[in-house]
């Protein structure tokens, strides 16, 4: 931070002393792969000296929250600029951190349930079925198929409501406002099933270990067929709203994009992976619940750019739908709840289980000791590993980019931090 | 596979086992990096899913450290534990997997564990100056670095 | 002294030309009030609109239908707290929402709302509105220096480099509209008559040739015209700072651009000048290529009865409006809670209209006719403005500068020089 | 009062216009060179600026006033106000703002004023009682009609002048073209 830093008057920037500014000289590897040389990548700002020319221009640190209004929630991101022109970012986390997995270690297992919704708590019932199946799994139980269906009618409705809220964010990060009110209108309509099956709306508690603790309630069917026939045209009224918007199309096409093998080195899994290309869903290529039944495509994207992203997700609230119109219509009859001891202590032993979250692979590595409480929980959050891709995503890109990349990377700072 | 590997190290892998349908395998530390870039590069393990650890206080070698991979091409999961005392470092995956750089920060920042080669191998959920390491099983739940949140946050206590 | 006073209503030109300084601090004090309470309503307007392009209510709580709700928030920002950073330049940081208010109602000087209604009409008037609308970049790169902080300084950088960027797309497009004042060929369509008249950079002269050329500028020389005003028109929207080109505000961004630091009076004092100069440029737009003041079809439907039929709308507006507010009436709840509200709406359609009423009244209709077309297609302006910031995203500032520079610039002047072309050839 | 219906503003005040905007200029003048802050110098320039644009609208020379407003005010000192703002102030705050030359300045400007005087008072026959009143109106058009008439080849001489410097100004800018 040498003299003329803009603003720079009186006082030097704070936090200056988080950047470390690496005069390493950038070798220019062709490869396709940012990541393959791995010294290359790193989460601090590593960066070669910007291009010299004689009206040379000084690089400014800007902190880019945690209070700002485009991070969604409290990520602090500090970016090294060129101008407009973003030359490395480093995220600060952890401002959300309550400790999930050392509760986890003081509870038993059934206490610990409801905490799971407070991770990612716009997509709480697919957090809540990651964790019943993987005690489950421990316990070496499963769950009636009627319990299954119901699971999977109201995971994938989650997955609706998770992808519209990140639409309607992202859609706004860019700067057209309206199709925010649209997607809460209709995830108003997920969530009112959500209240009438569970009593919440948000940090819904959905399933018990073992099942279902509740009942579909009387007209249950009928309202999610009423809400199928409601989504679609309304999922086609935002796709009028922005997919061939030429502002979007330029806004979204080419930016931040993650190349196939970066993706898989960098762990991002969920929309983001599928949209750089890469044909995978824990939904098929390890069903659990009663994904198994169901005929669903996986959409991916081409060039893994903001825009393909989005239609990734576009297709794939299509496809939840499709999956809750051949749920909903053949809920089997039986119990919904397993023979599950009332305290539960599973053998000693150790299980990793992971789902298809609204956001990517969300996983839960429970380790049991026998006791009514388990040992250690670790929860693999998607949006965690998601967000290290910023930083490869955003280099060279301008800075109203960074705020298109965290949009569409669809973190959940809870889940981030937990 | 794991009879090949087995092969090659030896001793090196103590365990091979499934539970639950879940393989894994127990290796020693000191082969546990090549593993990793064996597994990486000759069986296809090209996503690395999550590092994480577990402290065992009692045992002499306190640390169970775990790298859960998976492998497109094979849609298999595989577990690679391998146990370290305290105070003991294992090699960064980083340079294997790019995604190991957060995932190691974590365990060091809730376990103490530090890897060699990392290049950057600080806290990331916890503040920068914040003592003592939440996941170890020693660690009181209410516990907190009330010296840090006397000098960051001015007041007694967090709780 | 009476005679003074009335002399110039009698007269036909502007009382600035006039030299009649009573008439003109009366003129100015009628815009300067005009214009408040137009951005008051334009507020209240376009959050009403806004909320029902965007399936919401917007204000309904203070007074029927939140008509109260923009004096309430004057109130709001008026009381609060006036913050001035310790950081920041005091005397700049004070100067600069002065500096933009004073840029966009200075402009109004030369707007003619009718023949004789404008505060005078300068020689140079559309000069005179380019330079002085150019001094608002002023008020924002100071706004945003002087408030010592990352985020208005990149906001002031990016706003200034907009407006001056912008400006010449802009400035391209209004050329070809003086330069048609001068042109008296028909253009390959043939429309309007041909009269040989001399260029004017006068506003009032602008609307005047188009009255002897008998065609909206919008519709000489066909496509051409249509291309200029379109160029005017987006040029119009980034010069403004608004939604698709709203980048120096970019909340999502850069919170809120060159006003972050800015609170309370100040900050409305922003708003009060961005809302004005939403208005002085569309209003430029309207006189440069819509016929400014003239009604409708001024030519294929002359005579007494099409001018009467004509001269009616102002009224008729307004009993519409009134007619509106007493639906609302009819639909409001039948609770004592809303009593209140009732009878507000109820005095409020009944303000509407007696105004209505009183523009049938014919020497208040012959005078008033000229404003009412000219607000009206201001108006449409204004619609298109919230209309734009209902539907579109955000422009990057790169390719914000691309479109500037290499399409409107380059189209700019293709116009220009195919205006003169046709004006020489045909 | 008989009724006025003949274009062109009738001057009201004009000698408290000139005096006013001409204190605003020196003044302005005065706060250029004093001024330790350059962004305000620069604002004081700008004020200037504008009230010189005032001088030439008093001198029945509109266009000019326009052009001054558009040119200076509004581009090229926005310009500036855009390059002082990105360089460091704290440096030139602290320096010392005048060297220690105060007679030569002294005496350069009593010499200069010396000459305005002396100037004024011998050719004193030189100026013209009054200025010819040009027609307002038609301004703007004379002056039209002079670049593209008489003055032509300079002012397209002048036009060339400005590509050249723009075109340099973008080479020397740009890396790579």
């Amino acid at each position: 931070m040498g003299a003329g830093q803009p603003g720079d008057r009186e006082r030097p920037i704070i936090m200056t002393d988080r950047i470390m500014v690496d005069p390493k000289t950038t070798d220019a590897k062709t490869s396709d792969a940012k990541t393959a040389d791995s010294t290359r990548f790193l989460s601090h700002l590593e960066l070669g000296e910007p291009d010299k020319t004689f009206l040379d221009t000084n690089e400014l640190v800007i902190n880019m929250g945690p209070q700002h209004p485009a991070t969604h929630g409290v990520l602090r991101v500090i970016l090294k600029l060129d101008g407009e022109q973003v030359l490395g970012t480093e995220c600060v986390i952890g401002y959300l951190h309550r400790g999930v997995e050392k509760i986890a270690e003081n509870r038993t297992y059934t206490m610990f349930n409801p905490y799971v919704d407070r991770m990612d708590y716009v997509a709480a019932v697919s957090n809540g079925l990651g964790y019943c199946e993987a005690v489950e799994k421990l316990l070496n139980i499963e769950a009636p198929p009627r319990a299954k269906y119901i699971r999977v009618i109201l995971t994938e409705l989650n997955r609706l409501a998770s992808h519209q809220l990140w639409l309607g964010t992202h859609a706004l990060d860019i700067g057209a406002m309206t199709p925010l009110f649209y997607t809460f209108r209709d995830r108003e309509e997920i969530l009112k099933i959500f209240e009438k099956y569970c009593g919440a709306r948000l940090t819904t508690h959905a399933f018990r270990i073992g099942g279902c603790q509740y009942e579909t309630y009387e007209g249950f069917e009928q309202d999610v067929i009423k809400f199928l026939d409601f989504a679609p045209p309304k999922i086609d009224e935002y796709e009028e709203l922005l997919t061939t918007n030429r502002i979007w199309l330029e806004r979204t096409k080419n930016v931040g994009v993650i190349s196939k093998a970066d993706a898989i080195a960098l762990g991002v899994t969920g929309p983001v992976l599928r949209a750089s290309g890469v044909k995978w869903d824990l939904r098929k290529a390890q069903p659990y619940a009663a994904y198994s039944d169901f005929d669903f495509e996986i959409p991916i994207g081409a060039n893994g750019d903001t825009y393909d992203r989005y239609t990734v997700r576009m297709e794939e609230m299509r496809q939840s739908l499709r999956i809750i119109r051949q749920a909903v219509g053949r809920i089997p009859e039986g119990p919904i709840m397993a023979k599950v001891p009332k305290v539960m202590k599973p053998p000693v032993g150790e299980i990793y289980h992971s789902i298809e979250a609204p956001k990517g692979e969300l996983g839960y590595f429970i380790v049991s000791d026998g006791s009514t409480q388990p040992y250690r929980i670790r929860v693999r959050p998607p949006s965690f590993v998601n967000l290290q891709a910023l930083d490869i995503m955003v280099r060279g890109a301008l800075v109203a980019d960074v705020i298109a990349v965290i949009g569409t990377l669809d973190i959940v700072l809870g889940e981030v931090d937990r | 596979m794991v009879g090949k590997l087995k092969g090659q190290y030896g001793s090196g892998i103590r365990e091979a086992n499934t539970y639950l349908g879940q393989n894994y395998m127990v290796v020693e530390p000191s082969v546990v990096f090549e593993l990793l870039q064996i597994l990486r590069d000759r069986e296809q393990f090209d996503y690395c899913v999550d590092i994480t650890a577990v402290h065992y206080p009692q045992r002499e070698k306190q640390f169970d450290l775990v790298w859960i991979l998976y492998s497109f091409p094979r849609n298999e999961r595989i577990r690679v534990k391998t146990m370290i005392a305290d105070g003991e470092s294992v090699p960064s995956a980083v340079s294997v997997w790019a995604t190991a750089n957060w995932l190691e920060r974590e365990v060091y920042d809730m376990f103490g564990i530090r890897f060699d080669g990392h290049p950057d191998l600080k806290r990331i959920l916890m503040p920068d100056g914040w003592k003592g390491y939440p996941l170890r099983k020693d660690y009181g739940i209410i516990q907190q670095d009330q010296e840090w949140v006397q000098a960051n946050l001015g007041i007694e206590s967090g709780q | 002294m009476l005679n003074y006073v009335t002399s110039y209503l009698s007269s036909n030109t502007t009382p600035g030309q006039a030299g009649n300084v009573l008439w003109t601090l009366i003129y100015i004090l009628i815009v300067f009030g005009g214009v408040s309470v137009s951005v008051i309503a334009m507020n209240w307007l376009e959050r009403k609109a806004l909320a029902h392009f965007q399936i919401r209510l917007g204000p309904m709580r203070v007074g029927p239908h939140g008509l109260l709700q923009p004096i309430a928030d004057a109130i709001k920002l008026m009381t609060k707290e006036d913050i001035i950073p310790a950081e920041a330049d005091k005397f700049v940081f004070m100067l600069a929402p002065l500096i933009i208010l004073c840029a966009s109602f200075a402009v109004y000087i030369v707007i003619p709302f009718g023949p004789t209604h404008a505060i005078t009409d300068l020689n140079i008037g559309i000069l005179f509105m380019l330079g002085v609308s150019s001094l608002s970049v002023l008020g924002i790169v100071m706004a945003g220096w002087a408030s010592n902080s990352h985020y208005p300084l990149i906001g002031a950088l990016r706003s200034s480099a907009q407006m001056v960027s912008y400006e010449v797309a802009m400035g391209m497009a209004v050329v070809s509209a003086v330069l048609m004042t001068s042109l008296h060929g028909l253009g390959p369509y043939g429309v309007g008559v041909g009269t040989s008249g001399t260029g004017t950079l006068s506003m009032i002269g602008i609307v005047q040739a188009q009255q002897e050329q008998h065609v909206w500028f919008l519709f000489k020389f066909f496509p051409l015209g249509f291309i200029a005003c379109g160029i005017f028109a987006i040029a119009m929207v980034a010069e403004t700072n608004r939604a698709p080109f709203d980048l120096p505000e970019a909340e999502s961004e850069l919170t809120a651009g060159f006003h972050t630091e800015y609170s309370g009076l100040r900050w409305s004092l922003f708003m009060l000048g961005e809302y004005a100069a939403m208005m002085a440029v569309s209003s430029i737009a309207v006189t440069l290529w819509l016929g400014g003041w003239f009604r409708p079809f001024p030519n294929t439907l002359t005579g007494q009865t099409w001018d009467l039929v004509f001269s009616l709308f102002p009224g008729l507006t307004f009993l519409g409006l009134a007619a509106i507010a007493f639906v609302g009436v009819v639909r409001m709840p039948k609770h004592a809670y809303f009593r209140a509200q009732t009878i507000g709406l109820v005095g409020f359609g009944a303000v509407l209209g007696l105004i209505g009423l009183l523009l049938f009244v014919p020497p208040v209709r012959d005078r008033i006719q000229d404003i009412f077309w000219f607000v009206a297609k201001v108006a449409g302006f204004m619609y298109l403005y919230i209309w734009y910031r209902a539907t579109f995203p955000r422009y990057r500032f790169d390719q914000l500068m691309k479109v500037g520079w290499k399409v409107l610039l380059p189209i700019g002047i293709g116009v220009l020089i195919l205006t003169a072309i046709l004006g020489v050839v045909l | 009062m008989q009724q006025i219906v003949q274009p062109g503003m009738q001057p009201v005040a004009t000698t408290f216009f000139f005096y006013f905007l001409s204190g605003l200029i020196l003044l302005s003048g005065v706060f250029v060179i004093t001024c330790k802050n350059a962004v305000h110098s620069a604002l004081a320039l700008i004020f200037g600026l504008l009230a010189q644009a005032g001088l030439y609208l008093m001198l029945y020379a509109p266009f000019v006033a326009g052009v001054q407003i558009i040119l200076y005010a509004g581009g090229i000192m926005v310009l500036f106000l855009f390059v002082i703002m990105l360089v460091n102030l704290e440096r030139s705050r602290r320096e010392n703002q005048f060297n220690k030359q105060w007679l030569v300045g002294l005496l350069a400007a009593v010499a200069l004023g010396a000459l305005f005087v002396a100037v004024y008072a011998k050719g004193k026959n030189l100026f013209p009682y009054r200025i010819a009143q040009p027609i307002e109106t038609s301004n703007t058009q004379e002056i039209g009609v002079m670049l593209y008439g008489k003055y032509m080849f300079a002012f397209e001489i002048a036009s060339l002048l400005l590509l050249v410097a723009i075109i340099g100004a973008v080479v020397m800018a740009k890396k790579r073209i």
